[in-house]
């Protein structure tokens, strides 16, 4: 096991996948020769050459249909997006041509791509820096959505993303980077399919994904002061969602929350408790609640911008609404 | 040339003109469904340019990639044209097992890496095929055929500009028709001569040719697909040329006059290079009519016979194709402790 | 009254309004000299002029960023995508510059621009050009979104979507343009807001936009039949939408279905039950049910694509199960 | 140009690379948050091209719109420094009443239209606003400032050939300092002379100059906004130059050399315009001494006073400014029968 931040668990993974497999690239903007805005990609320029380590101009939509391009006769690029809100940009070519061309073409053809970018709000960066869109690229049948909560998944995801045949969204976190957790030093994959109970508890379930894992773990932390024995599940996989996971959690305590860093309506949120609401309405002792970010564009000023987003605390409070605690 | 190809190559127009003729019938009967776009008058374009492509080596070709007017480019690649008809009738054996009907024909084992309906879309995709065959090491190119409208999306302007950054082999093929739907290129575009756009603004080389003469674009297509091996650079081709037919089926015409079309049919691709064989000897009227009646029967009793026949997908099977079909359980197993 | 198709009903708010206010604009591929793919500005090139109904080169993101950018200097466009799909390529300029102007200016400027365009399945046009997406919209703060589910309001929204100071998208359907129905000859209006009974009844709530209104209405047909009255809410705006519609509705049938044409999961069917559940829970008698399309891209197949897609049968057979009558 | 304008813009451009100087600071002080991109070294641009613009006329002044280094553009064009200092300071006075930060400066009131994150997102809305100058009627014009990086984004090509289809009068600036954040431009772009973009692609007028001297872009700027005021058509405009500081507080430099940062610095357009004007006699070193001292009391004791005293927004007004606060119920308000 050694002690591993969350970008150099993707850094790791990027190069022994490039060590391993020379189809294997990375694409986007400043991962060369600067390194990636997060490390991602640090010293691999050097290791692996530009013309697998590649410097993009600011032209999103296209670059990353170029991966898709190489990667239907092979390659398997990675590309990076240096922040999601920029990932609008190209969601035309994800969601019009990435995840329908095995589709349209009876399976003749794959896009073996992987897309990892930050979403989620840092700390004022304003609205066309704080988008989350988790909700854009989980509804679009063809794509795989996952979301690692730390180093580990950070790691084994993104190597099981990279060999997978479909092509995979990766949402990492800007708050998330520096994030370490002990990991083993020989290679391995984490599956992306498949929610984790990350904390067992017997009262109330206490659901996120990313980022908000960590407020939920929070608030359990708090909740169990209280006497209340909360679980805590990693959605990790927001396309497909693995519903299993969730029933069989609410089953057991009956009542339920979810986290999510998204502006409501519409996203994680409410598809998490439809989906409950269709598997286990009747184990359900209270009205689920969500836990989401105000419907405003995120405001610069640090005050607005706090109360914009969801905290440990709103999970804590919610989860008292919950059992009816307060 | 020789002979026998300039022959060959006028049969392979005429059977091209008679199965998008056969297309719009079959249409008209609700056989076909979704949108139809006729290639009918830019026949010698992607015939002259794929003839000089490399062909009939299945998974060795280049890489061909278009948009919706998609057939005939699949078909000159090398899809066979009884499965190209059957996708159009939605068929189980169709190209693209009836998923992607006329707008979205694949054919991978020809490396006809299909048809597109988002305008300008290809242009990324076809530099990302370059790219993959120029890291493999293969001799491969990348060919993107679209129309002069696709030159107005951002798409064009950044692979442009990567793929002279990059070097990679890919050659743009832009089929000058005048017209983006209804909407003519005067009306859309500042630069109606496209290659001028490209040759100071991304250092690609380019040039623009008759496009309905295909002896001038076997001639030029020749000379830009060995530039774009040998230099592995891209190229960028334009052929002025025009569609006989309206942009779709649903499509009155009503945004050019019958001056114009009478015009540019004075320049019917098939109808001079008929003229010229008549001409040079090697063929009579009467063997093209005989030729002509050869390929109707082609078309009915073998590619119009086989769509008809051959049977639909399972309606079980609708989430197939969707994402993998047998991934590595370590990727997509249950979670390890 | 006069008997008026769905498209005539955008032309003439079109016309009223561009003869009314020299500063509103239509913008568009194919609207002028061709009249538009659905006749949406039949006749206005002529009547208006090149400079007021303008032929747009095909370039989304850019023309639709340059009617927001008209809209900051007190123009009022109205943009035409022509279809769904091809909005992802503007997706930057309405979700990161028209939905956030306003706010991030600190409300000196706004952009009061309509978008337009058909979302939905027609007949057979395959993956790339059967989009619905309206979950992609509804989820962006500061923007409307509006389904006008016939003429009445595909009239009277366009109406005051145009006099609206924010930004507007108005999703149309391709199955729709030809639907007819009475209106008035004179001027009115119809709000952004709200959503609306369109047909009473006390044994269940079917709820729909768009299209699916339609699905709805022909299923309660079927279900009086049956002796089952359902009754049927259209939802008319999917941004801001009228839960208090929803509630009262459901708290007189208790039993409760939303029709939505977008592929789930996440979308319109997840937030309206959340809604209800977070709303009116203990009101429910019933497990609430969602129907919606099938999580593929869209077949070419007919059968197939008919698999795909939600039909009235589907819907009639929801209520039933929802009553637990199947 | 007459003298005392001379030391006006003299001290204009001292004054924004001290008040730049001080937003780096008050970073370190922590009064700033978010993402902070400093304009020092490229001051005589953004100074000379709108010292050429008609500003000062409130809503009478072209409209400006930049990216995210946007401070100087917008005091230029007339925003007051101390609402673009408490902007940065997220307070209830500044510019965009705290809600946009150091990337979205806006003052309507002076037609400063914005600062954007996205790189390349103002081109169109640049065009827009003069669509719709030119729609009014006025002789207004857009005048867009953006990066060499920014013109690889599809929106550069689809609103230049938009904006030159329409004739719509917009200036767009070019400000070339050779880099996207660490990116070289000859890594990223096939044609780094900007201004060859343009000119046949597009036929749009454009010209390249240097853009470390005021007095160069002084000229340059005038020929073009008169050209584009007159003639209701765009131009162009490339100026080369350097940025001082990293892309933005981040920022480690790893990717340039330290011989190439000397070699700009020699090209300091404030230093050089000084030496100038030392020359000609206008100004001594004291003047400029002095000079500087006042700019730093008035930056100390007017700018981040009021910066600092200023109140911050509201939490209870968190949602306002989502939508119209006061829409017509006609439009919004309960539905009609
Ligand atoms: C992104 C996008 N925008 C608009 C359309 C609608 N559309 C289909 S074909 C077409 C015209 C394309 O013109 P051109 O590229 O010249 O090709 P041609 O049809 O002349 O062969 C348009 C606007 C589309 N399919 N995709
Ligand atoms: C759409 C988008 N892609 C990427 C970025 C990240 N980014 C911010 S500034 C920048 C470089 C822009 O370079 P240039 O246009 O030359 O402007 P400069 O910073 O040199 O003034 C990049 C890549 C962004 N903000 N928006
Ligand atoms: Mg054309
Ligand atoms: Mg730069």
């Amino acid at each position: 096991m050694a002690e591993t931040a969350y970008w150099e668990a993707i850094r790791r993974a990027h190069d022994e996948e490039m060590a391993r497999d020379k189809m294997v690239i990375a694409m986007g903007e400043d991962i060369g020769v600067a390194g990636g805005t997060y490390k991602a990609t640090l010293g691999l320029y050097d290791k692996y050459g530009e013309d697998r380590v590649i410097d993009c101009p600011i032209s999103e939509n296209s670059y990353t249909g170029i991966g898709i391009g190489a990667s239907m006769v092979g390659m398997r690029p990675i590309i990076e997006i240096m922040s999601i809100n920029f990932a609008l940009l190209a969601l035309d070519t994800i969601v019009n041509a990435a995840a329908k061309i095995r589709y349209m073409s009876g399976g003749q053809l794959q896009c073996p791509i992987v897309m990892r970018t930050p979403g989620g709000t840092a700390h004022q960066l304003a609205a066309q820096h704080s988008a989350r869109l988790a909700r854009m690229f989980m509804s679009t049948s063809g794509l795989r959505v996952v979301t690692p909560r730390g180093p580990l998944d950070a790691y084994g995801m993104l190597k099981s993303a990279i060999r997978s045949n479909d092509p995979v969204i990766i949402i990492e976190h800007e708050q998330m980077y520096n994030l370490k957790e002990d990991i083993p030093e020989e290679e391995f994959f984490r599956s992306l399919e498949g929610a984790e109970v990350v904390r067992e508890g017997t009262d109330i379930t206490l659901i996120g994904y990313n980022y908000s894992v960590h407020l939920c773990l929070e608030a359990a932390k708090r909740l169990e002061a209280d006497g209340i024995s909360a679980e805590v599940v990693d959605l990790r996989a927001l396309k497909p969602i693995d519903r299993e996971t969730i029933r069989e959690s609410v089953e057991k305590t009956h009542n339920v929350l979810v986290a999510e860093e998204d502006e409501a309506p519409v996203g994680v949120g409410s598809e998490i408790i439809t989906g409950i609401i269709e598997d286990c309405f009747f184990a359900l002792d209270s009205q689920p609640v969500r836990i989401h970010a105000a419907d405003v564009p995120v405001p610069y000023n640090a005050k607005l911008e706090k109360a914009a987003i969801p905290h440990a605390d709103d999970v804590y409070q919610g989860a008292l609404k919950v059992l009816g605690k307060i | 040339m020789k002979d026998a190809d300039k022959k060959r190559l006028l049969r392979e127009m005429i059977f091209f003109r008679r199965f998008e003729d056969r297309c719009f019938e079959a249409y008209m009967e609700r056989k076909i469904g979704g949108f139809l776009h006729l290639y009918s008058g830019q026949e010698a374009v992607a015939t002259g340019v794929l003839d000089m492509a490399r062909t009939g080596q299945g998974e060795k070709n280049d890489y061909v990639i278009t948009g919706y007017r998609d057939h005939i480019h699949a078909i000159k690649t090398g899809a066979p044209a009884r499965e190209v008809m059957a996708e159009l009738f939605g068929k189980e054996t169709g190209s693209s097992k009836g998923r992607g009907g006329s707008m979205h024909i694949f054919d991978a084992s020809q490396n006809f890496m299909g048809g597109y309906a988002l305008v300008g879309q290809p242009f990324p995709l076809a530099a990302g095929l370059a790219m993959g065959a120029k890291h493999k090491g293969t001799d491969q190119i990348a060919i993107c055929f679209l129309g002069d409208g696709a030159n107005n999306q951002g798409t064009f302007h950044e692979t442009l500009n990567m793929a002279s950054v990059w070097n990679l082999p890919v050659l743009f093929v832009c089929e000058n028709n005048g017209y983006a739907i209804g909407t003519h290129i005067d009306r859309s575009t500042a630069q109606p001569e496209q290659y001028k756009r490209v040759d100071t603004a991304y250092n690609i080389k380019s040039s623009q040719h008759d496009g309905m003469n295909i002896e001038t674009v076997l001639k030029e297509a020749k000379k830009a697909i060995d530039y774009v091996r040998k230099e592995q650079k891209p190229y960028f081709i334009e052929f002025m040329t025009y569609r006989f037919r309206g942009h779709s089926m649903s499509d009155a015409k009503g945004y050019r006059t019958r001056d114009e079309e009478l015009e540019w049919e004075q320049r019917d691709p098939i109808k001079n290079f008929s003229k010229n064989l008549i001409k040079e000897g090697l063929i009579t009227e009467q063997d093209i009519k005989a030729m002509e009646k050869e390929i109707d029967d082609e078309i009915e009793n073998d590619i119009i016979k086989f769509a008809e026949e051959s049977p639909e997908p399972k309606v079980e099977e609708l989430t197939r194709y969707v994402l993998d079909d047998n991934p590595d359980p370590r990727w997509v197993g249950p979670l390890q402790k």
